[in-house]
């Protein structure tokens, strides 16, 4: 009833979009710009993964509570990421006797 | 059976609910708090990924470069493009259209058929060339720059290919079943625009499915490429 | 009031007969029974678990048991206790029968999904008994590895199987709860006028759909590893098996709080009832379980400090870890403060309610203590450790778990138990809990490691006074099973409202019809407020006001 | 009565003190709320106890002040607690630079010592009294954990990777040793004890028990033995890094990274040589997994440690900056 109809075209041109965010990430896969080839495909991915969610998946038009949610999943996410690596990370600085 | 405070009489209304705004509301945000769910499912693999990527990073550019990046960029088009007919297929239930409802649903099956078959054949070339972890695994390549790769190094990459794409792929084959489902119901006419919850959160739940290959095909596929 | 309860009426117990109305039933109510009735026999089976645990240790030499059975039976404990009794516990039981009723509800959002929740539960725990009864696992709880991956010769993945598949029942049941809690909601019924035994519910709904998934994942990846040797997890293969510590706790530390913060909300539920005053400090209480929440995803390498993590990342964790502790000691205080000017009845949920705020303090301060880095270092894998979890899960979850039974029964089950065997079964409980786990407190310092099954013989006085307390908590937990069955049948039918409460619950009969209220009530006041009425019935008070 | 009945283990090393005193502050700052908590609800729930059925409480409006009280005063005292338990935390991870180092590993269900002169023992160590004590632990198979309670000293042993622990032992006598990590069917039987002895009778110890060489001397034998020379020389045709005063320092890697030359990266180098070479040398070392056990790993480690830092022009290539 309420619920927000996306024309067709809004679709086609995300998809079209995300087409050309696949080539693009292959594409760069192959150039070599040093630690930069990480950051590059992780940002195209990252933008992908947005583009989707918020057309495919509507949130551009929901409410603030599916924001919160997703943004809920996405900090928990982190924080397993980060805390788990800032463990790794720091393992090497103190191990040798008197140094 | 009538309750002084229910409604009796609107198809498809759950009695524990109101109204069919309500009704939808949670549905939607049970299916977001379910996808919340699976990011953390995925979470664990992906952290297990970044420690040992970030540890044996030769081997996992050596294991990288015995995946098909051909493959893997048309399966991610497939996948993207089952998207779009999911999507469009959402749109269609919106509107209360049920032909083209059919044909979406149908075409997302096709085509995440398609992204399964490819999956198949690679998974038989990598068991033919022992990289399937267990007893039988060998790994005798060196690495992008020459250097000799311990075996065990790769193998934890190629666990995590497998463990990461094979449960992507359990999640596909769970997901077509479900739109066989969706197609059943359909057919008879039980979409709505009023209720077309279970379309809409198949919708959310395919699309969160496409939302993990876009991050595995870089992860797995594109290592050390240049 | 009491006419209505004596007349024979239609509610949830007699509206459907048969062993087939139950196992198909969707009211939350008797699916609420139904995990009653499965984790207290999983309960009674861990309970006999830690009678072997005492008696072994009530001599020095390993004399009972095989060390190899010792080993199976302590790790069958903590499975049992932990995934089958502990987590479940509270919100399965009581959360399902009243988070609807207090929010004015017919039901959960998802009636099925509730039920497909207990079939999985049930399921798993299967898997889990089955392991049980064909000799069962050997590693302890905590499956570390590589010793479950490669050593042991115990059922390893089956009883892993079982934790992944109870696993996805808590995680539907916090998400029923979430969306329950979000969209059914009685009208008027705002954030700030719930109870705070459904703010704790919810808070616990949000750990257990963050953090099980983990866990879940984790034990996919540990089953893998012991067929197939993958290298994630075993050093013989590449791996690290400190990772398989990160992923385990990053859930198994929060999943303290699925257990605790529901008996939080148990106790703020008792302390304003039976003070008949509202809880001090309310929405600091509120907030401070979702700080819990969060804050508990924070802390969990606070269990690796000596586990060869980097001694940074253990600074952080262990400053983390007291960041926890502020909410849980503004719960306490409040609590505290609640019981100022208020007119406190000694009934016996109020005695595990009392039991309850005082085993959490010495928990969650000894708690604290574990997280100070230079204490963890001496204690870390004591007795120390063991008297600190069992204060905050059996006397924090497991008081207010068998506080909120007493509360509620009457509501629950229709009938009233005996007052006098239900106060002097708390006082057991308190006795003989304090005497089984705080010697243990003396041991851990001592030296005393856990999971030992013989032990040097100047221990031996700490520990026989342990198991002495334990036969008399044994006792103390035997009691509430007796009178509770008892009353069902020769109990005095209840009152719908016999605490003089408030709270939507009391303003059904006892026990609830099918669909909980005749009508929508409409809420237009706070929680917990004696001096007016703040639940309207429109129909009701229509109807009442046209007989005057 | 108290001497029967001990509430704190055997006090022996230089640090259980100062462990002791954060404990006792802990018990302290527990036993303090705990009898607040526990006083003030049977105070009031006796002094407002119900008089008559229909009564009710006083409600009260939040004291905000209060509140912000109660959070504010135990997390000060918190977070005081934190930085005094992190100090001791440190403490106990750094030894002195003059540390005596010695080997264990940890096998199902038995502890393996070995002194730098070379003496074996199972399940009992012999250390001298007041001199510092370095363990480099490691586990042949599942993860043990060294607990000596005297020395309020404890340390997981891992397989495949060390783990450290000092102790500087400030008594004699024999205490008590225990695994505290649950190993498996045995893990309780798992002990054995810590001799502290005088640093007299402890020479004399060591030459009772006297052993064919050091550990140097071994590892020396072993670098030979395994031809581990023929490449890791000194002279400029070396295909390998060379090795003198390398523990400690930071080295540069062939993607550029760059990775301290601890115990672990010696370690992985020896069993998985190609996992991080130095950067200017090819990957032709082959791999000694399997072919050596934990004791002769620790005793090449041992003596590549000992090869004092010579100044040569190599050092350039290993890298780097000097070590803090």
């Amino acid at each position: 009833m309420s619920a927000h109809v996306s024309p067709v075209r809004t679709y086609v041109v995300i998809f079209l979009a995300l087409m050309a965010g696949t080539a693009l990430t292959v594409w760069a896969a192959f150039q070599d710009l040093g630690a930069l080839n990480n950051v590059v495909m992780l940002t195209i991915a990252v933008v992908k993964a947005t583009l989707v969610v918020m057309y495919f998946m509507h949130v551009r038009h929901s409410s603030r509570l599916t924001t919160m949610t997703i943004l809920a999943g996405i900090f928990f996410l982190l924080i397993l990421f980060s805390l788990t690596l800032a463990d790794y990370a720091t393992r090497d600085w103190l191990t040798v006797a008197g140094h | 059976m009538s309750d002084s405070h229910g409604h009796d009489s609107l198809p498809g209304l759950a009695h524990q609910f109101d109204s069919y705004e309500q009704q939808r509301e949670s549905a939607s945000l049970g299916m977001w708090a379910f996808i919340v769910q699976e990011v953390m499912f995925f979470g664990g693999l992906f952290v297990t990924y970044l420690v040992y990527r970030r540890e044996y990073a030769a081997a996992f550019a050596a294991g990288s470069h015995h995946l098909d990046v051909k493959l893997g960029a048309f399966n991610t088009a497939v996948l993207i493009a089952s998207s779009l007919t999911m999507a469009l297929a959402v749109r269609a239930a919106q509107l209360g259209k049920k032909k083209p409802l059919i044909g979406f649903l149908v075409g997302t099956i096709l085509l995440g058929s398609v992204f399964l078959g490819v999956k198949t054949v690679e998974y038989s070339h990598k068991w033919h060339e022992h990289h399937v972890p267990g007893p039988h695994f060998a790994f005798e390549s060196t690495g992008v720059h020459g250097e000799p790769i311990d075996p065990h190094n790769a193998q934890i990459f190629f666990s995590l290919y497998f463990a990461m794409t094979g449960l992507h792929a359990l999640h596909m084959i769970v997901g077509i079943a479900i739109l066989l489902w969706l197609i059943f119901h359909a057919a008879r006419g039980r979409f709505t625009p009023d209720n077309y919850n279970y379309v809409e959160g198949t919708g959310l739940y395919w699309h969160f499915v496409d939302i993990i290959w876009i991050f595995l095909f870089p992860l797995l596929y594109l290592i050390g490429r240049h | 009031m009491s006419a209505e309860a004596v007349s024979p009426r239609t509610n949830y117990l007699n509206a459907e007969y048969g062993v087939s109305s139950w196992l198909f039933t969707r009211d939350h109510k008797r699916i609420a029974l139904l995990y009653l009735g499965t984790i207290t026999v999983f309960f009674a089976l861990g309970g006999l678990m830690a009678t072997l645990i005492r008696l072994e240790l009530a001599t020095p030499a390993g004399d009972l048991l095989q060390p190899d059975t010792y080993n199976r039976v302590f790790t069958m404990h903590g499975v049992l206790m932990i995934f089958l009794f502990l987590i479940p516990g509270i919100p399965a039981v009581l959360g399902n029968f009243l988070i609807p009723i207090m929010i004015g509800a017919k039901d959960l959002a998802f009636p099925k999904l509730n039920l497909a929740s207990w079939y999985i539960f049930t399921a798993g725990g299967l898997f889990i008994l089955w392991s049980l009864l064909n000799g069962g696992v050997d590693t302890g709880w905590t499956f570390y590895t590589p010793y479950s991956t490669s050593f042991s010769n115990t059922h390893v993945i089956a009883t892993g199987l079982g934790v992944f598949i109870t696993g996805f029942a808590s995680i539907l049941t916090g998400l029923n709860f979430i969306v329950t809690i979000h969209r059914m909601r009685a009208p008027g019924l705002t954030w700030f006028r719930l109870p705070l035994f459904v703010w704790a519910h919810y808070a616990t709904s949000i750990i257990q759909v963050l953090g099980t998934p983990v866990i879940a994942i984790t034990v996919l990846l540990l089953a893998l590893e012991r067929m197939f040797h993958l290298g994630i997890f075993d050093p013989a293969y590449g791996g690290d098996p400190v990772l398989f510590q990160h992923l385990f706790w990053f859930y198994s530390h929060p999943a303290v709080y699925i257990m605790v913060l529901p008996a939080m909300g148990v106790a703020s539920e008792i302390f304003a009832a039976f003070a008949r005053k509202r809880i001090f400090g309310y929405r600091f209480v509120a907030f401070s379980s979702l700080a819990i929440a969060v804050l508990g995803f924070l802390v969990w390498a606070h269990h690796l400090f000596v586990a060869g993590i980097s001694v940074y990342a253990a600074t952080v964790f262990s400053v983390l870890s007291m960041l926890v502790a502020v909410p849980s000691a503004i719960k306490v205080f409040n609590w505290t403060a609640t019981l100022y000017e208020g007119s406190i009845s000694w009934e016996t949920p109020m005695l595990y309610g009392l039991g309850f705020i005082g085993l959490f303090t010495i928990g969650g301060l000894t708690g604290v203590m574990l997280a100070t880095l230079g204490i963890d270092v001496h204690v870390h894998d004591t007795y120390f450790v063991v008297a600190h979890f069992h204060y905050v899960m059996v006397g924090g979850t497991i008081m207010g778990y068998l506080g909120g039974l007493h509360y509620w029964w009457p509501k629950i089950s229709g009938k009233l138990y005996p007052a006098f065997w239900s106060k002097l079964s708390a006082l057991i409980v308190f006795i003989g809990f304090n005497l089984t786990f705080f010697p243990q407190f003396l041991l851990g310092y001592l030296g005393m490691p856990r999971r030992y099954h013989s032990y040097p013989p100047e221990w031996q006085v700490l520990n026989v006074l342990s198991s002495a307390g334990a036969s008399i908590l044994a006792v103390g937990y035997l009691m509430p099973l007796v009178y509770f069955v008892w009353s069902m049948r020769y109990g005095k039918p209840a009152p719908a409202n016999p605490w003089g409460a408030v709270g939507l619950e009391w303003e059904t009969p006892s026990p609830p019809p099918t669909e909980n209220f005749p009508e929508t009530p409409v809420v237009v006041g706070e929680a917990y407020d004696y001096t007016q009425r703040n639940y309207r019935f429109p129909l009701r008070d229509r109807h009442e006001v046209a007989n005057v | 009565m108290l001497k029967n009945f001990p509430l704190l283990p055997p006090s022996a090393s230089t640090l259980s003190g100062d462990v002791d005193a954060v404990y006792l502050f802990g018990v302290a700052v527990a036993a303090f709320f705990s009898v607040l908590i526990f006083c003030a609800v049977l105070f009031l729930a006796v002094r407002f106890r119900r008089r008559s059925p229909d009564e009710h409480g006083t409600p009260e409006r939040a004291l905000i002040w209060l509140e912000i009280a109660w959070s504010v005063i135990p997390l000060v005292i918190m977070l005081g607690m934190f930085g005094w338990g992190a100090k001791v935390f440190f403490d106990l991870h750094r030894p002195p630079s003059n540390a005596t180092e010695y080997f264990v590993v940890g096998k199902q269900w038995m502890w393996k010592f070995q002194h730098p002169t070379g003496n074996r023992e199972i399940n009992e160590l012999h250390v001298p009294m007041g001199a510092p004590v370095r363990l480099t632990m490691t586990s042949e198979d599942v993860i043990h954990s060294f607990y000596v309670p005297a020395f309020r000293s404890k340390s997981d042993v891992i397989p495949g990777r060390y783990s450290s622990l000092w102790f500087q032992a400030t008594r004699t006598g024999t205490f008590p040793l225990f695994c505290a990590e649950y190993c498996g069917a045995e893990h309780s039987r798992m002990i054995g004890h810590v001799v502290v002895m005088e640093p007299r009778d402890y020479e004399a110890w060591l030459v009772r028990g006297a052993s064919a060489q050091t550990v140097v001397a071994s590892g020396a034998d072993l670098f030979g033995a395994l031809s581990c020379n023929t490449c890791h020389r000194t002279d400029s045709a070396a295909r390998a890094p060379q090795l003198a005063g390398v523990y400690g320092r930071e080295v540069t890697l062939a993607d550029g990274a760059k990775v301290k030359a601890d115990d672990n990266y010696l370690r992985e180098s020896i069993l998985n040589p190609a996992a991080k070479v130095v950067a200017g040398y090819q990957p032709v070392m082959p791999t000694f997994k399997g072919q050596i056990s934990e004791e002769q790993l620790l005793q090449l480690l041992n003596y590549i440690k000992s090869m004092a830092a010579a100044p040569t022009p190599q050092q350039a290539i290993l890298g780097g900056t000097e070590a803090r």
